[in-house]
């Protein structure tokens, strides 16, 4: 792997940049793996680098079905924040925000991750109630998240209306100073760049077609576009389409799958010196390196593979918007898109076995995968390469919808993800 | 030491008003009764407009019956016409199964009639409101902006009436009254 | 924004309406018999096809009634749509994608 | 001179309207019908603007909206600023004040052009491989560094002046763009007698044929065709014309959306008119006549001020009667650029002509362009640009089988050029159609259709006059569910261009900067870095070099740079695949989306028929779901703390009086009313008697609490039903979904109240007393009327429902009223309570009265993870009952585990101290981080009554932990409290029953 570096920047410069190699291969498929991984998001590339880099297993393909970080990765608002309510959320987006700190430089990779804070505005006395015990609670467990006042919350994010007389008036917030957002489609680069220096093969435009089972029952491999492709052990990472892929296997999965809506405005100079989130009126709000306002709403109502979703969406989320931020009638949508979310009954992700020996799953991530990708990646590699969940991943379970040990973050907060 | 006369007026939440405006005009419309009536299987029946249409009406006076589903009816009538209303209601139905409540002081009426009216109930209703779609004898459940509504069209005239619950009538008055000034 | 037709009011604005989830999935006239694992099913586990889904719909602010559709997840087309306590005349499991 | 480069005559500006603005502080002179562009040019104004990424000088590309370059902020007044408007389609008008953008000091002398000097290293992807040292840097340094140089204008700093307005718009044919091809469908849509709606984002319809000066149709000039056209489309009643108007989204189901620009471009607009509105139209059918853009050529130093598009020269004559230079180079690969020459040619201007195309592909156009007196130059390549902030030269050369031969550097202050022309296929591939790579026209053209639309004209690859109307005709005819088709006589248009991707050059490659996304600086080069570092599905080409990104969204870029790729990987072009398009065609202003609900529209603000009662006796309001609450009632000189004292005491002393108008109410009427009831409730309905109560608690299906009330049965098949008040929409939705979909057998009919009745609370020992004057037809008597029963009657003359029901644990009334009678009776409830101090109290006193009693709240004591026993409640459940909606739930082996969260009161040690809701749980307050958490406080107040704080809280198996002290996080540490039962006031429970 050629190291990125100023210097070797400046000395590519002088040739003309006719030096730079290739940041990933494009080999063909072996004919089998010790690991397959299904599906080349952030998580699944992130799985793989972990299981070269953490656990030395390198004879590992990662399948995917178009281009690399075209999925949700690529299609997010870029939202990274580890306040969560519950222990083991919260001791799973610790976990992952941990590794985001170090990430550009552990990947040689700027994924330009800025801990610019994400500020949620409480809007009503729930949401203070419901704030508080978040602030209280990541407190113990040693995550930064701290209660401001209306005026505090200005200052932090000057171009907010806290205006008594707003038709939901901001009442304070919470915020998480390390929180930020980052650069996705780095991500998914510097992992697949990292991944294949440790001898991963990417196989990009490589559709799964099926799972290959023993007479045991146990899988064996996946049939693809590109041939069948035998592995000893198969990770599912495939987001909205994990269900698709799960069926292929026989297994039913406690998973639906929703359009995601997200917009920018065309780039401004800086404006917008955070993340904003408003559950209340449901919209979130940063703004790029680029420039961009990026903002995002909730999902449609119906299960949809179309990435994309109704007018309807869009609008409603500008208005809110608008309403915290009067002066951003004038801005212009650039772009709107959508991606396709996998939801469990408690929006939280499952990650672990399934009932089909060597068959695993990360799944479940619902609107707010993003944030988790490098540690989703590091304890699913360790799934894969130990056969037994990462303590971390460990109350994530499948079993979980049976036994009733449900980790609904968004029930005990009515906080979007 | 009751003083009925409290109550010789109903206490409406929107003025009486109306905002004028070329094109389209808005006016609270006056107290009356409804009652919401369910009936399962109204087949055969005729008074009351049972035998309307789904989204169908009929109006003669201050009475009319709007079907706004298969086994829904609004019924409205002038204010004195209540007990007259429901004893017709229990001749016309007897033994069989149906539910009637009184929703008088739920429902809140406003009129919007003019050249504009239909654009203007465009502005927050998604509804295609022209004479093929939505003609004279037209009713319906739908919304208006963030509200939900009943939408009347009794005749062919440029007429509409919108009812809604007591609580969104000054969101909805307010939201006609941009929408009529800005068709 | 869809447009959906409702069985008894016709074509209409997707606002209008509220989406239900998957369809035909009856509730078991006796839970109880259920052991854990089957009562989750029920509950939880939904087919999620990239194809035709039958789904339930309700026409929340027009009707009030419950109807059952099909619509492809793909393409977001509705194939059909049918009372509550109907069966689909599309055979919704030969077609998921 | 006034507009030194304004032609004697031509065009369609208004010459006898002049107009003034400004640029950069300079008046700019221009006339009625000018873009701010065309009133630049005809002042010689080519340099308006600098590059996002390396600052260099940049002109105006093309005259609409794929403008990529010629961005201004623009001033139309106070509260009416903003940013990146294209001067290309901002129509100049008296008033306006526009200035560039990305330049400091001045657009003159901009100190960001030292990027340009730093090329070499702000290539594709740069910062993916730097600024990653030291760590720190990147949060401090680089990025604000970084965020500085970004962005292009500044957004606004003050809420807007202007007001949006929305259109929800049905139609049988919806035709976008009034080109010849839309005009003509159109009129064949209109003649059926079909409603026709038809849009196009400028000014005037006619799109081509604005600035077709010399063309004919059937006969007639095709000025007067156009006008017979939309003479013919305005008589029909059934038609709507929408001028100014752009599509910019095609979604599910037929739903376009549009925008309709409608006083931006007034100086002085109706009162109260909206500036933009928005048209979402529900169309049965749609025809796309979106025209065509036209393709940029890529050679070296392709981006100076003075470089536009081939076409746009010509309407830069032909339809504003401006001269963009005095000698104009065109420079083309295909038959079009020979129109605009001859034009600009008989303009008077100095022409010549650079074929990139031997002879033999271009001799007929040649032939008649030399027959003018024009040098036509063919098979050559173009090697750059001479000048700097106007090009001052061309460079060409010969080019043959990849051979350069010797340079020629033809001076000018204008170059045309055209590299071919890529139709806007935009709204059909987000109708999600399928496009199908055409190589004869060498673009990608509507395929299959997935909505009910059609394509014609040049946005289905026609570009000929003739057959763009008859495409457009047939088009419009077939959508309205006609037959007709229409031949037209047209004069000849010249088309027809060989694909070019980067030219030929002898200049070294890695100096050559041949810009490809003029907005983003994104070069050839860059595209073939990417390539090289394994970028090659045209997605991540695109995402690694921003090409095709910027504001202009790649209209004029796409087709180049997937050329260049599909050329550099030597692989058929649609295997590289076409990049999605997605809503908006062109940026779509955040006001016209949101429209009306802006302040008082943006949501419903929900209040009973005594909030301005309180309003005027200064409640304190809170909003609830939708609904505004009386909070607290402070008296002059009181604040929220001593208001509630005093109202929590005047209830137990004495009477207070509380709005509950906002609590759900659901009527339950049928025959298998109470089997419903039985079904939705764990708690047991058929033996309840007529004219009593019982606190009713729902589960989902999951086992959680969903909602909670007190319900009364009426009649043997009548219930009132009430909820809470955020709930009262989810508890209708969840019992109709029942009753319809799993027990439709059920002979039950439900129909919400909720805004029928007014609610009136009187609470307190002296309650009975204050309305026993009032109430007639009821025995008021604790034996005729005990707790938790209903009567009909009436009060003050009025009909109620009255019911002897208590939130607070003392005696107490609800006093439901039909709601126009509601304040009436609160104020004579009031009268005859003064002699009894009544006080009325809001949600806060509710709140604490209810926790003083432990009674549970549900959203706050429970967070839907919360059962029954968690909070308390497993007695209310029935136990005969074989089912019941969540019964099954309960059984579920985490749910009946030990360990569950439970419901107890909490003592502080310090008796003032007031624990924050949501503050945890600890055993040990010394344990390392992370910590155990037992649990949190779900209610917490003051309580007046107790001479102490009291709190709620769920805690991991609560109830044996009665007695022990536990430590809650306060704001600074943690405090010490001791488990206790959660009922802190009359624990024998007498009062209610008093």
């Amino acid at each position: 792997m050629r190291r990125f570096s100023l210097a070797s920047l400046l000395s590519e410069a002088v040739g003309g940049h006719q030096g730079w190699g290739r940041q990933w291969r494009a080999p063909e498929p072996k004919p089998s793996y010790d690991v397959v991984i299904v599906g080349g998001g952030g998580h699944g590339l992130a799985t793989a680098y972990y299981l070269a880099t953490v656990h030395g297993i390198t004879n590992v393909a990662v399948v995917e079905k178009g281009w690399i970080g075209g999925g949700n990765t690529g299609r997010n608002t870029t939202i990274i924040r580890s306040n969560y309510l519950y222990d083991e959320s919260a001791h799973l987006y610790e976990h992952a925000l941990k590794l985001w700190e170090g990430l550009s430089q552990e990947l040689n990779y700027n994924v330009m991750f800025s801990q610019r804070g994400v500020l949620m505005l409480a809007h009503n006395i729930h949401d203070i109630q419901s704030f508080k015990r978040h602030v209280y609670a990541n407190r113990l467990n040693g995550i930064d998240n701290e209660w401001l006042s209306a005026e505090e919350c200005k200052a932090f994010c000057p171009p907010l209306n806290i205006s008594r007389d707003a038709r939901y008036p901001v009442l304070g917030g919470a915020l998480q100073r390390r929180a930020g957002t980052a650069r996705h489609d780095a991500v998914a680069w510097g992992y697949a760049r990292g991944a294949d220096a440790r001898g991963v093969d990417i196989l990009q435009n490589c559709e799964v077609t099926g799972v290959r089972r023993d007479a045991s029952g146990a899988a064996i491999g996946v049939e693809t576009t590109r041939g069948f492709i035998g592995a000893k052990r198969v990770g599912v990472v495939a987001a909205g389409n994990t269900s698709r892929v799960m069926d292929m296997a026989g297994v039913r999965m406690p998973l639906e799958s929703y359009p995601l809506q997200a917009l920018v405005s065309e780039p401004v100079k800086p404006v917008f010196p955070c993340v904003v989130m408003s559950n209340a009126v449901h919209a979130y709000i940063s703004q790029s390196d680029k420039g961009e306002l990026v903002i995002g709403a909730g999902t449609d109502q119906y299960t949809s593979y179309s990435q994309q979703g109704g007018l309807h969406i869009t609008t409603h989320t500008l208005d809110a918007i608008c309403e915290i931020f009067p002066q951003f009638t004038r801005m212009r949508m650039l772009r709107s898109w959508g991606g396709i979310v996998d939801v469990t009954p408690d929006r939280s992700p499952i990650i672990g076995r399934t009932p089909v020996q060597n068959l695993f799953v990360n799944c479940g991530w619902g609107t707010g995968g993003f944030k988790a990708t490098p540690g989703s990646g590091h304890v699913f590699a360790h799934t894969l390469a130990t056969g037994e969940p990462h303590p971390i991943n460990a109350p994530f379970t499948l079993d979980r919808i049976r036994t009733g040990r449900l980790i609904d973050e968004a029930a005990a907060a009515a906080v979007a993800h | 030491m009751l003083d009925r006369s409290l109550f010789a007026r109903r206490d409406r939440p929107l003025g009486a008003a109306p905002t004028s405006n070329d094109r389209a005009r808005v006016s609270p419309a006056p107290a009356g009764v409804r009652l919401s009536l369910r009936v399962r299987g109204a087949e055969g029946l005729s008074r009351l407009g049972l035998g309307l249409a789904i989204n169908r009406m009929s109006a003669e006076g201050e009475r009319f019956s709007a079907r706004l589903g298969p086994n829904e009816w609004l019924l409205g009538a002038g204010e004195a016409d209540l007990e007259a209303l429901e004893a017709e209601i229990e001749a016309a139905l007897g033994d069989r199964f149906h539910s009637v409540v009184d929703v008088s002081h739920r429902n809140v009426g406003l009129e919007i009639s003019g050249p504009d009216a239909a654009a203007a109930l465009n502005a927050g209703c998604p509804l295609d409101l022209g004479d093929a779609a939505f003609p004279a004898g037209s009713a319906t459940r739908t919304l208006l902006g963030k509200a939900e509504i009943v939408l009347l069209r009794p005749t062919a005239e440029p007429l509409y009436r919108v009812e809604c619950w007591r609580s969104f009538a000054p969101y909805v008055h307010a939201f006609l009254v941009e929408a009529a000034r800005t068709a | 924004m869809l447009l959906i037709d409702c069985p008894f009011c016709g074509t209409r604005p997707e606002t209008e309406f509220r989406c239900g989830g998957e369809a035909h999935i009856a509730r078991p006239a006796d839970p109880s018999a259920l052991d854990d694992g089957a009562w989750a099913e029920h509950l939880f586990v939904r087919s999620n096809p990239r194809g035709l889904h039958a789904e339930r719909w309700v026409h929340a602010h027009g009707c009030g009634r419950w109807f059952n559709a099909v619509r492809d997840t793909f393409t977001d087309r509705f194939v059909e749509t049918y009372k509550a306590g109907e069966q689909p005349s599309h055979p919704i499991d030969d077609a998921r994608a | 001179m006034a507009q030194p480069f304004r032609l004697p005559s031509g065009g369609r500006v208004d010459r006898a309207t002049p107009i003034r603005f400004t640029f950069d502080g300079r008046t700019i002179e221009g006339f009625a019908g000018d873009t701010v562009a065309s009133a630049l040019l005809a002042n010689g104004v080519h340099l308006v603007g600098r590059s996002f990424k390396y600052h260099r000088p940049r002109g105006i590309l093309t005259h609409g909206s794929d403008e990529p370059s010629a961005l201004l902020q623009v001033d139309r007044g106070p509260g009416k600023i903003d940013p990146n408007n294209r001067a290309t389609v901002v129509e100049a008008r008296n008033g306006l004040a526009t200035t560039s953008l990305n330049r400091w000091p001045s657009l003159g002398f901009d100190v960001g052009a030292v990027n340009d000097l730093l090329s070499p290293v702000f290539v594709a992807g740069f910062y993916y491989k730097t600024f990653m040292w030291p760590r720190s840097f990147w949060d401090k340094v680089y990025e604000p560094v970084i965020r500085a140089a970004a962005g292009l204008g500044v957004a606004p700093q003050v809420p807007d002046a202007d007001a949006y307005a929305n259109r929800h718009a049905h139609c049988d044919v919806l035709v976008v763009g009034g080109g010849p091809a839309g005009l003509a469908a159109a009129l064949a849509a209109a003649k059926t007698g079909k409603r026709v709606i038809l849009a196009d984002e400028q000014p005037e319809f006619g799109g081509s044929l604005l600035h077709e000066t010399g063309a004919s149709i059937d006969g007639q000039s095709a000025e007067a065709w156009r006008a017979a056209a939309i003479e013919e489309l305005d008589g029909y009643e059934s038609v709507t014309l929408l001028p100014r108007t752009t599509a910019f989204g095609y979604y599910n189901h037929n739903h376009v959306a549009l925008t309709e620009r409608v006083t931006d471009h007034r100086e002085s607009p109706a009162k109260g008119a909206p500036r933009e509105r928005l048209w979402q139209v529900r169309a049965a059918e749609v025809v796309l006549a979106t025209g065509a853009h036209e393709r940029p050529l890529v050679f070296a130093d392709n981006d100076r001020p003075g470089v536009m598009l081939a076409e746009s020269v010509r309407v830069f004559i032909n339809r504003y009667g401006v001269a963009p230079g005095r000698r104009i180079v065109f420079v083309t690969s295909g038959a079009s650029a020979y129109a605009a020459a001859a034009d600009a040619k008989a303009a008077g201007l100095e022409v010549v002509m650079v074929d990139l195309r031997p002879e033999r592909d271009c001799a007929s156009e040649a032939a008649d362009l030399r027959l003018m007196g024009v040098e036509v130059l063919t098979g050559q390549t173009v090697i750059g640009t001479k000048g700097r902030k106007r090009v001052a030269g061309l460079v060409v050369a010969p080019c043959a089988n990849g051979t350069v031969g010797a340079r020629r550097v033809i001076a000018c202050d204008c170059v045309g050029m055209s590299g071919g022309w890529t139709p806007a296929v935009h709204l059909f591939s987000q109708s999600r159609g399928k496009l199908a790579y055409d190589e004869g026209r060498d673009a990608f053209l509507p395929g299959v259709s997935a909505q009910a639309e059609r394509s014609a004209g040049a946005a289905a690859g026609v570009y000929d006059l003739a057959s763009c109307l008859a495409t457009g005709f047939a088009a419009g005819a077939e959508a309205a569910g006609a037959t007709e088709t229409r031949a037209f006589a047209a004069s000849p248009t010249r088309i027809g261009f060989t694909p070019v991707r980067d030219l030929p050059t002898d200049a070294d490659p890695a100096k050559v900067r041949a810009f490809v996304d003029f907005q983003n600086d994104v070069t050839a080069k860059d595209l073939k870095l990417a390539m090289r570092e394994g970028f090659e599905s045209i997605e991540h080409v695109k995402r690694y070099t921003t090409t095709g990104m910027a504001t202009d969204q790649g209209k004029t870029s796409n087709m180049n740079a997937l050329g260049i790729v599909s050329k550099a990987l030597n692989r058929p072009l649609p295997a590289i695949g076409t990049t999605t398009f997605r809503p908006p065609y062109t940026p779509v202003t955040f006001g016209a989306l949101v429209g009306p609900a802006r302040d008082a529209l943006f949501d419903p603000i929900r209040a009973t028929p005594i909030h301005e009662w309180a309003a005027e006796h200064g409640a304190a309001f809170e909003n609830v779901a939708l609904w505004r609450r009386a909070w607290y009632f402070a008296k002059p000189g009181e604040d929220m703390h001593a208001a509630v004292v005093r109202e929590c005491r005047a209830v137990r002393e004495g009477v207070g009086l509380f709005d509950a108008s906002t609590l759900g109410k659901i009527e339950v009427v049928g025959p298998d009313a109470a089997e419903f009831m039985n079904r939705m409730y764990v708690n047991p309905w058929t033996k309840l008697g007529v004219g009593r109560c019982r606190y009713g608690l729902m589960l989902k299906e999951d086992g959680y609490i969903l909602d909670d009330g007190v319900v009364a049965r009426m009649a043997e098949d009548r219930f009132h039903v009430t909820t809470t008040t955020g709930g009262a929409p989810r508890v209708m939705n969840h019992m109709e979904d029942y009753l319809q979909t799993e027990w439709p057998d059920l002979d039950v009919f439900l129909t919400s109240t909720t805004e029928q009745w007014a609610v009136i609370a009187v609470q307190g020992p002296k309650a009975r007393d204050v309305i026993a004057p009032l109430v007639s037809g009821i025995d008021l008597s604790n034996e005729a009327f005990p707790h938790m029963s209903v009567r009909e009657g009436a009060i003050c003359g009025a009909p109620c429902r009255l019911f002897r029901v208590s939130f607070t644990g003392d005696l107490g009334y609800e006093i439901n009223v039909p709601a126009d009678y509601g304040r009436a009776v609160w104020e004579a409830v009031f009268a005859a309570g003064e002699p009894y101090g009544i006080t009325p109290y809001g949600t806060e006193t509710m709140h604490v009265l209810r926790a003083e009693k432990g009674y549970i709240i549900v959203g706050q004591e429970t967070d839907g993870t919360v059962t029954p026993d968690d909070v308390g409640l497993a007695g209310m459940i029935a136990k005969a009952k074989k089912d019941f909606v969540g019964k099954r739930s309960l059984a579920r082996p985490d749910v009946v585990a030990s360990g569950r969260k439970q419901l107890v009161g909490l003592a502080t040690e310090t008796a003032s101290l007031v624990l924050d809701e949501g503050a945890q749980i600890v055993a040990d307050p010394n344990q390392p981080i992370p910590m155990k958490m037992l649990g949190h406080v779900t209610s917490s107040y003051f309580s007046a009554n107790c001479g102490r704080s009291i709190a709620l809280a769920l805690v991991a198996d609560g109830r044996a932990l009665m007695g022990r002290t536990l430590h809650v996080t306060t704001p600074t540490g943690f405090a010490p409290a001791t488990v206790c039962d959660p009922v802190f006031f009359d624990a024998e429970g007498g009062r209610i029953h008093a």
